[in-house]
């Protein structure tokens, strides 16, 4: 059986790692001749559950779901299921019903070595202040575990702040790292978990006139990479989208036509520098 | 019946139906249908509390997020407190109560604007929601409970879908045929004259909000079975489109008019057309668009053609 | 109760029943409303309330009737105490009120709207068909027949007045405060009421009567409570008093006068209005002129077409045919505004929802639309702005401060900001509507002084009016419509309560 | 001046002070007082333009998705359509004020509640802010742009917080000192009295909308220059920040009552707190329920005193 429409439940294309994922599925789709349906639940996951059921009724051959909400819902993949739909999840998987296969990052191992990174480019001193993403959410969970991990191995770092925003957004990271500074104008080191987040940290940190900070991020979305050329960021964690886009819409075919896949695919994200950015920027990976 | 209040709604609805019906041979079908049902019936519960509050002239934007607390709660008291679920589902209906308690009394005795009130409890209610477990969500429940949305008995009406018909039959046969809900009518028409006439506007106007809470409550424990998990980021902005199904429906931001009947057909225009774009495959962008122009559509329609009469 | 029970022992009655008053006083921080008022109500009986604009006529309704509380005294009701905090209390105790401003609830129906808070009930359902019938049965023998399902919004003031009244009179009260009821009605209308309340009489049910129209109280009232300045200054027997001694009391001055003497008319012809049609169907082909110096009256039944024919002139309705001149120059009205521009004013009907920012002070509200007088440019000085107010006020002898709330004056006052308004902007054309309704005998008599002297400051003037006294003694010309038809101008000598009345129902 | 207004709120933002004072030693500094006016500067220029709707008995809930695409508009017009950033910059204003004048054509001629009007052109917006690159971010204008949000002349104002603060002056000018000003409250307080005054009601209506969406427009420049990029997703639910800061700031829903005064209070307010929270290292979930609290307390505290006058 040859696939023919492949449903896309996308978690919030507000956020540019997500969009970076359809747009990649699309692109993809579309060379294979293949018809893809995208639904946008705009972060809520009761809205995605009435997506996956649309796109049931839709007869699609495959579902390739990101979840929305703070981590993932099982009820879709349950449903997908007996409706004998194969589903590929991409960044979240739900743990009590993974599915058919799973497409992420490992943030965990990808947060430690942007740890390290931080750890050496500042000889393993400095001030650190660190903003959160959307406190529970699965990827601020992990990027908070690996992060911490290396900086059990860097005792020189002292942490000074650590606050958590609401929607992940720039905006937010602006006026929480301006108040940071506002306390403590030695910081040396932002972490934003990530880009935008790591951006407004940085604007911030111009603002305030703070000189020779190191500022890392998170994602590796266009913005980000600019930021790294630029020397606005030090670093970013870049995450293949386009790889993961690709290889989702490769995994749901398979799974359509019968073909087994891997139940976990974690992919590396790739540490940029200044040195490393220029090739992300004219095709991200 | 008397159609005169929701022909034009109900004229939108059976437009839209057809459009769909001829543009996806996916739309027409009982199964179809069932799922619509199931996909409003969260917007549907919390749509006739919010038409209680606004015939009594009043908005209430707390109801997602209070959902979010009682769903919370419930999720809370079973998985954390322990409690049988049964008793953490009735505390998490009286959580919603509650917070609509809160907002009833912000309203009339600290005569804040009912938009400002129920602004501050949408603030705080989120907040506690995301508080109760730091912003995790709790999952696993037992099947039975899971089952109530997702099993459709003898084929057709899962337990919440009934829920949600009988709590509307119920609602409309109490506006339209019991004293105390003609008494809403009065108090949104004009709570001088409410008052004048012997009704205790306060009261009314406290218990509306505590009905319209308590409905939130168990909108909250609908979405939580269908979603086998309790989320604190449940409901978020749900509350502009049940006031957009509300409106959309007949009634008046004004107060003293409004209709259960209306605001079902104002529910199924915003399910029907979710449900439609997705299935003709219209991309999530170009949805909003469509969205925003229908709503714009439905309600210019429905007014202009008052305003001819 | 049978009558002759209620005859047997007069005296003893008086003191187990009826309401007792004692002592009862009012204050809005430090402005006393209410001093001190000793007052019973027999059963029974019509008392009539009198009093200028602002005496505290209705406050002391709303204290009987539960509305507000008051700040000292006491009250009995058949022998008990009483002291209601709500409506509801003083409802259930038997004792209604129809405010003095009607506020019904334009989205319900009739019947809805005279139940409303104690709709039958059977099987625990609204009965309709009962609610229906009822109020219908009442509104006819008011006067009005429509369906009791129609929605209170299309109706005209009169009409919603009537429904006001049918509210109070199903309510199985024995004490029944009317309030001002026919400030909207005209004569038909008033009659009807009247044998209301003799039947109400014939029940032994007491009711207290309240109007500046003093012909009707002498007609209605066995009893009538003066009241001044929140104190009660008397109590008559209405056999015994005559009408001067009344306004003299009331007043605290006499009026010599109600209607000053007129001047001659100019020659010159203001207002030319030709074969006018209303593109709503309330009046067609109406011609007619005003010259300056003149003031033309409208007389009419309700609902005759007066107010439209007068809005159309004021640019706020439509016209589907005919032509309006101006001091000979044709005018082309779309919006208020092009009236206003060439000099044609309008003092509306309804103050409350057509004349006045309730919510903003008589600053404000004089200001509004006048902006252009003071500053061309379009700038507001706060200086000029509170003189015009200062003006408008002294202009009409508004009982206010600039600063205060245009809502909470009493009618009259209101009324006066609303005229003063307009005379700012001395215009050819000075149109009223129903000038003085609702305003106490002084008041009135100054609004008619400031009328006549428009007039005779080269100002063309219309004033229509249900009240025909009013009418006939203040108008060089009466013109009467007649369904939306003009039946005939009268000249000041014609016009007579009958030559009217003749025109004014064919 | 007058104070009779705003008295309430600022004593309610001077308690607010002396309170974040107490809490954190970094509070009360230049310094700080300047970073709070650049973080308040979108919210302060889009409460402007809201409190003339609400003035004149409006509410605009689009402003955020305008917001948003004015800024997309402004961005793909210098970026990919290739023309000048400052013709850009205008366009995207005009793209505001564009916005605005459908909400003024829906609320005055095709007769919807402001409520919907708005809302419809919320979700139109946001869609079309989105399909407008796809969902994607416009990033990198020049330094100089960047420079009028960051850089703080003479130590001072940047070029953005100066031009909200003008823009204050003059709207607050506008609306007491003249007569289209005071008109607007005439029509908030009764829009027929209005008429009958020869005001041209629809008009001004439409204008002030125009207005509110062409402050959205300035706001997305603003917005653009601090974050040093163009996001489809700018802007999500400020319209009820914006909302409360207006009503914080004594103005009323009912229409008719107002200041710019109160809403630069209100605004503080707001802005006051979300940094203050901020400085203490308050977590955001008990933001949330503090910032809800503090809205309840501060409009109960106008009101009720408002009441016992
Ligand atoms: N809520 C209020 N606050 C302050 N003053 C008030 C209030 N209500 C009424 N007043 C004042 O009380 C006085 C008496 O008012 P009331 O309405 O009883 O007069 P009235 O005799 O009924 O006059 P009218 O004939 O014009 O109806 C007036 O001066 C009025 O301004
Ligand atoms: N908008 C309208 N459309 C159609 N008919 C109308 C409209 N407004 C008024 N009418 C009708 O026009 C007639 C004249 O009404 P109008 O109010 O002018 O009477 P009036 O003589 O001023 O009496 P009143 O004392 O009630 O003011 C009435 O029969 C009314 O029903
Ligand atoms: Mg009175
Ligand atoms: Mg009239």
């Amino acid at each position: 059986q040859e696939a023919k429409t492949i449903g896309l439940a996308v978690a919030n294309l507000q956020a540019d790692f997500f969009n970076q994922i359809k747009q990649s599925v699309e692109k993809e789709a579309q060379a294979k001749g293949i018809e893809v349906i995208t639904v946008d639940a705009g972060g809520d996951s009761a809205t995605q559950v009435s997506q996956i059921q649309d796109l049931i009724t839709r007869d699609v051959d495959a579902i390739i779901y990101i979840p929305a909400g703070a981590t993932a819902a099982s009820v879709p993949v349950q449903a997908a299921k007996a409706a004998n739909i194969p589903v590929v999840a991409v960044d979240r998987n739900p743990p009590d019903a993974p599915a058919d296969t799973f497409i992420a990052t490992d943030s965990v191992a990808a947060a430690e070595e942007l740890g390290n990174f931080v750890c050496k480019t500042t000889g393993g001193k400095g001030r650190l202040a660190e903003i959160q993403g959307q406190i529970g959410t699965t990827p601020q969970i992990d990027r908070d575990e690996g992060f911490a991990k290396a900086m059990a191995n860097c005792p020189g770092i002292e942490e000074v702040a650590k606050q958590a925003s609401n929607q992940w957004a720039q905006d937010e990271g602006f006026n929480i790292a301006q108040a940071m500074i506002q306390r403590d104008p030695e910081i040396t080191i932002f972490w934003g978990q990530a880009d935008a987040l790591a951006l407004g940290a940085a604007q911030a940190a111009k603002v305030g006139n703070l000189t020779d900070v190191v500022v890392v991020g998170f994602d590796g979305d266009v913005a980000g990479l600019e930021a790294v050329q630029s020397g606005t960021l030090t670093a970013t964690m870049t995450q293949q989208t386009q790889l993961m886009g690709r290889l989702a819409l490769d995994s749901a075919i398979k799974l359509a036509s019968g073909e087994s896949v891997p139940a976990m695919q974690l992919q590396p994200a790739t540490l940029t520098t200044k040195e490393n950015v220029e090739p992300f920027l004219t095709e991200h990976p | 019946m008397d159609f005169g209040g929701v022909a034009g709604p109900l004229i939108g609805l059976v437009l839209l139906c057809i459009g769909f019906a001829l543009a996806s041979e996916y739309f027409l079908s009982v199964r179809n249908a069932l799922n619509i049902l199931d996909q409003v019936t969260v917007l549907g519960i919390l749509a006739i509390g919010m038409t209680m509050v606004i015939v009594i002239g009043g908005i209430d934007l707390s109801v997602g997020s209070v959902l979010a607390l009682s769903m919370m709660m419930m999720g809370w008291l079973a998985k954390t407190a322990g409690l049988p679920l049964p008793v953490a589902m009735i505390l998490g209906v009286a959580t919603g109560a509650a917070c609509g308690l809160v907002s009833g009394l912000l309203v009339t005795l600290a005569r804040l604007p009912p938009f400002i009130a129920t602004l501050a409890v949408m603030s705080v209610t989120r907040g506690l929601a995301n508080i109760l477990t730091d912003g995790r969500q709790i999952v696993g429940y037992p099947d039975w409970f899971t089952n109530l949305a997702t099993i459709r008995h003898l084929g057709f009406f899962s337990v919440t879908v009934t829920v949600f018909v009988v709590l509307m039959v119920i609602a409309g046969v109490f506006l339209r045929y019991r004293a105390t809900g003609r008494n809403l009518f009065a108090i949104g028409g004009n709570p001088e004259v409410a008052r004048l006439a012997g009704i205790d506007v306060r009261r009314y106007t406290i218990l509306t909000y505590v009905a319209a809470g308590a409905l939130a409550g168990v909108a909250a424990v609908t979405m939580a079975a269908r979603l086998n998990s309790s989320q604190p980021s449940a409901g978020l902005g749900i509350e502009l489109d049940t006031i957009a199904a509300v409106v959309i429906g007949g009634a008046s931001l004004a107060g003293g008019v409004g209709s259960v009947a209306g605001t079902l057909i104002g529910v199924l225009i915003i399910g029907v057309l979710r449900n439609g774009l997705n299935l003709v495959g219209v991309s999530p962008f170009f949805q909003m668009v469509v969205i925003g122009s229908v709503i714009a559509l439905a309600v210019a329609f429905d007014t202009l053609g008052r305003h001819r009469k | 109760m049978p009558a002759e029970a209620l005859a047997a022992s007069p005296a003893a009655q008086t003191a187990r029943e009826g309401l007792s008053i004692r002592g009862v006083s009012k204050a809005y921080g430090p402005i006393t409303v209410l001093d001190g008022i000793d007052l019973d109500i027999r059963p029974g009986e019509c008392l009539a309330f009198l009093g200028e604009n602002g005496a505290g006529k209705s406050t002391l309704s709303s204290i009987i009737a539960g509305v507000v509380p008051p700040s000292g005294g006491t009250m009995r009701w058949n022998g008990g105490a009483y002291a209601p905090r709500s409506p509801a209390e003083a409802l259930s105790a038997g004792i209604g009120l129809i405010h003095q401003e009607m506020r019904l609830l334009p989205e319900l129906s009739i019947a809805e709207n005279v139940f409303v808070g104690r709709m039958p009930m059977r099987g625990g359902r609204v009965d309709r068909a009962e609610m229906n019938r009822r109020a219908e049965v009442q509104l006819r023998r008011l006067g009005l027949s429509v369906p009791a399902t129609t929605r209170v919004g299309t109706l005209k003031v009169a009409a919603q007045q009537q429904v006001e009244i049918a509210k109070a009179l199903t309510l199985d009260a024995r004490l029944i405060i009317f309030d001002e009821p026919t400030a909207a009605l005209g004569g038909e209308e008033t009659d009807r009421l009247f044998e209301q309340i003799h039947r109400l009489k014939a029940e032994g049910v007491s009711s207290v009567y309240i109007s500046h129209r003093l012909e009707e109280i002498a007609r209605i009232a066995d009893r009538i409570a003066v009241l001044r300045d929140g104190r009660l200054v008397a109590v008559h027997d209405t056999a015994d008093v005559p009408v001067r001694r009344l306004v003299e009391e009331m007043v605290g001055r006499s009026v010599d006068r109600l209607f000053p003497e007129l001047a001659a008319p100019q020659a010159r012809e203001v207002l030319a209005v030709s074969n006018l049609t209303s593109a709503q169907g309330a009046f067609r082909d109406i011609s007619f002129s005003v010259r300056a110096g003149e003031i033309l009256g409208i007389a009419g039944i309700v609902g005759a077409g007066r107010t439209e024919l007068v809005r159309a002139i004021a640019g706020a309705d439509p016209l589907s045919g005919g032509e309006i001149r101006l001091d000979g120059k044709p005018l082309r009205l779309t919006r208020p505004r092009d009236a206003l521009d060439a000099g044609i004013v309008l003092v509306p009907e309804d103050r409350k929802a057509q004349g006045l920012l309730l919510e903003q002070t008589i600053e404000e509200n004089v200001a509004v639309g006048n902006f252009d007088l003071m500053d061309k440019s379009g700038w507001v000085w706060p200086g000029r702005t509170r003189e015009l107010a200062k003006k408008a006020i002294a202009s009409m002898g508004v009982k206010g401060r600039p600063e205060q709330l245009a809502g909470r004056l009493s009618g009259g006052n209101q009324q006066k900001v609303v005229i003063a308004k307009w005379l700012a902007r001395s215009p050819k054309l000075f149109i009223m509507d129903e000038p003085t309704r609702g305003v106490d005998v002084g008041a009135r008599a100054q609004i008619y002084e400031a009328i006549v002297a428009l007039a005779k400051a080269g100002m063309a003037v219309v004033v229509v009016s249900s009240d025909l006294e009013e009418v006939i003694g203040l108008s060089h010309r009466v013109m009467v419509l007649s369904r939306g038809q003009n039946r005939g101008i009268l000249d000041r000598g014609e016009a007579t309560h009958v030559a009217i009345m003749e025109r004014a129902t064919t």
